[in-house]
């Protein structure tokens, strides 16, 4: 009789402890404040100055402006609504590109200008050629937005 | 309810050797095993698979008719095991040693059964001095005190006799002997003959490999 | 039997002195090292007193099953019907000698390294919470290893890659009073998760695997 | 009457059907390799919508990835068969997976490096599923060393069985904590990538390469198998005339 209390026990505490450990998890990610903004965020000022945040959108086209001899840049990221401009001095990744989305570490500063550490291109979720994927790119922009 | 001790075609390797293979005997209530056997052919292993604590490779050992290993909290309750080791806390005394095993063996705290298990081995004197600073032989007391405490039905013995003198050696197999007429059971190794104890109750186990 | 370990551990408090100093070098060697100027010290505070901590957990956790398995008294506790309670006891007291004393001096440590206010509070409540959990696990990790030669590398290698949610909790809480300080909560309440769930279940991966060491 | 379902757990049985069945899961890896390859580099297109020719390392890439998570997972399998069953070639199935699975691990991090310097910019970065990849890696280099440094086989086999359980119940949680409470504050790189928008023949091609490699562990992890086997029951009779047999 005894050994089986004691297991009866056992699995009392272990169900409370699931139940409490789900608790707190739920509990925490209630409590979570998210650092990655898009650029309307950014636009209606949700995201702190001054501090390391990332921001993620689409490079608006023909937005890319370099000076010449020299490895700084700006940018536009945009969520086809509203747009923030990044400025960043460094080498950029092969996939990016004006129209390809993008991730960009930094901070922003009091003009609303975002200043990156670093760019990251995100690659594109269609593993297709170009033919195919225009014919559906109408359809992602809808799911962006 | 038989407190019986079945061993049944029990196979056990140490590294890919094998000790022993289709070993089968019983152990019934008020009988000694003496295990009997050259340096290596598996009495120690043995002991520890009668223990729970090395698994068998082929072959069941039970205790009334159950599995007898770790998960049987009737049968570990049942038995007292001491071991080529002696268990102890160096930096610990005899007391609080002693306490401690009667925590483990589900006993309440008290310290009258300790000193009376002490007083029984003749080493009460010595209850406030740390173990290390204690002879091999005054250990091993200690250890065999751990027999005393509570009530078991089968000792598993690895050796009681090393290193104790023969006043100590004749008080021990004393004690068997009451264990033994309390319808209790032994299961030992020992290079030592057991001259108190009558041949009638002691069954021999050879287990040298053929 | 909680009484019976710390009793222990007192007698040896030379092994409590090695592991909190072993943290105090640890954390005091990297702004030495580096040379750094004090602005940077407290965005690398919270990743490296947390692989401080991590590591003075593991230097000790080598020897949390190796004297009981050495002079026998393993046999007695797997033999008792309370293994659970004495690995929890086990663990308990190798955390008050390791993960308490160093938590405690947390503070001074984070002073050095130019935190304050808030910062050295959430360093102390995430070490709290979080070195728990770094013992419970690590035993698992030592009884698996007992009384083998190379035990003490190999348990590093095991353990290290299990630890790696507490460490990046952790750190995380530490990190975020720094840039964000309504995150601080969610960290420290995962933590806690963890530590419920690791207390209550790590017991019985370390019970099965004492069996199978001492077999 | 039943059928002996153990019949084919004996070391021993099994070592006798063992040959045929590498030589012909070696056969199909090849054979599948060389289509696949041929497929991935002739028939699928030259550019993606965003990635140049070397997006082609994807075919060695994601197969190895799948490998490396379905061989821990089959790791586990045998090593959970072993502690219930006690059978000793379930033990032994879980010892030979585990160099496979961990070869795999590493490829995967390897060629995602190469690729993730092309595409994204960095050979490394600390994005989610690139820091699973490595802590599994870990896990397995620990199963290996935890295994390989206790000298008693069956010990050696436990010990290390009850590793990869733990270890399978804290990937999960591994997984999460590097994922942080919220996905986008560590801005994972990979992107969320259902099969439906994969081209055809890039499909077909990373399929083809999934079963070649599938062919090729069942082959190598048969292979070392034999090899474990062969030296646990070298004191058998059946073994002894093996190796007499060979020489």
């Amino acid at each position: 009789m005894k050994p089986r209390h004691k297991r009866l026990g056992f699995i009392v505490i272990a169900l409370l402890a699931i139940t409490i450990a789900t608790v707190l998890v739920v509990m925490a990610l209630q409590n979570y404040t998210s650092y990655f903004y898009n650029s309307t965020q950014i636009v209606n000022n949700e995201a702190p100055v001054g501090k390391v945040i990332r921001v993620g959108g689409m490079v608006k086209e023909n937005s890319i402006q370099r000076k010449p001899g020299d490895l700084e840049m700006t940018f536009i990221v945009t969520d086809m609504v509203n747009e923030v401009s990044v400025r960043y001095s460094g080498i950029v990744p092969d996939l990016f590109k004006e129209g390809g989305g993008a991730v960009a570490r930094g901070e922003l500063n009091q003009a609303g200008e975002f200043i990156a550490e670093e760019i990251m291109a995100k690659h594109d979720e269609s593993y297709m050629p170009p033919e195919v994927a225009e014919l559906m790119q109408h359809q992602q922009q809808d799911l962006k937005q | 309810m038989s407190k019986q001790l079945t061993i049944q075609g029990l196979q056990c390797e140490r590294g890919e050797r094998v000790l022993f293979s289709d070993l089968s005997f019983t152990v019934e209530p008020g009988q000694l095993c003496h295990l009997n056997g050259a340096n290596g052919s598996g009495k120690t292993t043995l002991l520890r698979t009668i223990a729970g604590y090395t698994l068998p490779y082929a072959g069941t050992v039970s205790w009334n008719e159950k599995p007898a290993t770790l998960s049987n909290s009737s049968y570990t309750q049942a038995y007292r095991y001491v071991g080529h080791q002696n268990g102890l806390k160096k930096s610990l005394n005899a007391r609080e040693n002693l306490e401690f095993f009667q925590q483990l063996y589900g006993l309440n705290a008290s310290s009258d059964s300790v000193t009376s298990a002490l007083e029984t081995l003749k080493i009460n004197d010595k209850s406030q001095l740390s173990i290390r600073d204690l002879s091999q032989g005054q250990q091993r007391k200690i250890a065999l005190a751990r027999l005393l405490l509570g009530s078991s039905d089968l000792w598993i013995l690895d050796e009681p006799f090393t290193s104790l003198d023969l006043a100590s050696r004749n008080l021990i197999e004393n004690l068997m002997q009451q264990h033994l007429h309390q319808e209790g059971s032994i299961i030992l190794t020992t290079h030592h003959p057991l001259v108190n104890i009558p041949s009638g109750s002691i069954h021999v186990i050879e287990l040298d490999r053929e | 039997m909680l009484k019976r370990d710390l009793l222990l551990a007192v007698r040896n408090y030379n092994d409590v002195l090695i592991g909190l100093f072993f943290f105090i070098v640890v954390v005091a060697l990297i702004p030495i090292s580096l040379n750094e100027s004090t602005q940077i010290l407290p965005r690398l505070a919270p990743g490296l007193v947390w692989i401080a901590a991590l590591l003075s957990s593991i230097l000790s956790l080598a020897r949390l099953f190796e004297e009981d398995h050495a002079d026998g008294s393993l046999d007695l506790i797997l033999s008792s019907g309370s293994v659970y309670q004495c690995v929890l006891a086990k663990v308990a007291a190798h955390w008050l000698v390791t993960g308490l004393p160093l938590t405690l001096i947390s503070p001074l440590i984070g002073l050095a390294y130019n935190l304050h206010g808030e910062q050295l509070s959430t360093l102390f409540m995430s070490l709290l919470v979080g070195t728990p959990v770094l013992s419970c696990i690590g035993a698992i990790g030592a009884a698996l290893t007992t009384g083998l030669r190379s035990g003490s590398s190999i348990i590093a290698l095991i353990v290290l890659p299990l630890n790696i949610p507490v460490m990046v909790y952790g750190a995380a809480a530490v990190r975020s009073s720094i840039n964000s300080p309504d995150n601080v909560m969610t960290y420290l309440l995962l933590l806690t998760a963890m530590l419920i769930i690791a207390v209550v279940f790590a017991p019985i991966a370390t019970a099965a695997a004492l069996k199978i060491s001492n077999d | 009457m039943s059928f002996n379902w153990f019949k084919y757990s004996s070391p021993a049985s099994f070592y006798g059907i063992s040959h045929s069945i590498i030589k012909a899961a070696s056969g199909i890896a090849i054979i599948l390799c060389i289509v696949g390859l041929y497929w991935g580099f002739a028939k699928t297109p030259d550019i993606l919508t965003d990635q140049k020719e070397y997006y082609r390392i994807l075919f060695i890439h994601v197969p190895a990835a799948w490998m490396s998570m379905w061989l821990y997972v089959t790791l586990v399998f045998w090593a959970v068969t072993g502690l219930i069953f006690n059978t000793r070639l379930s033990y032994m199935m879980a010892a030979a997976t585990a160099p496979t699975g961990a070869l795999f691990a590493f490829l995967t991090i390897w060629t995602g490096a190469f690729w993730g310097k092309t595409s994204w910019g960095v050979w490394w970065d600390w994005d989610p599923r690139m820091t699973s990849m490595l802590i599994l890696l870990f896990i397995y280099i620990g199963y290996i060393a935890l295994q390989n440094s206790i000298a008693d086989t069956r010990r050696a086999d436990r010990a290390s069985a009850l590793l990869a359980l733990v270890g399978v119940i804290c990937i999960p949680v591994i997984y999460l904590s590097i994922n942080c409470p919220d996905p986008y504050q560590c801005a994972a790189l990979h992107q969320q990538s259902s099969l439906k928008q994969i081209e055809k023949n890039i499909l077909i091609a990373m399929f083809i390469m999934l079963f070649a490699t599938w062919a090729y562990s069942f082959a190598i992890i048969t292979h070392r198998l034999r090899s474990i086997i062969l030296e646990r029951e070298k004191r058998t009779q059946w073994a002894q005339d093996i190796v007499r047999d060979k020489a």
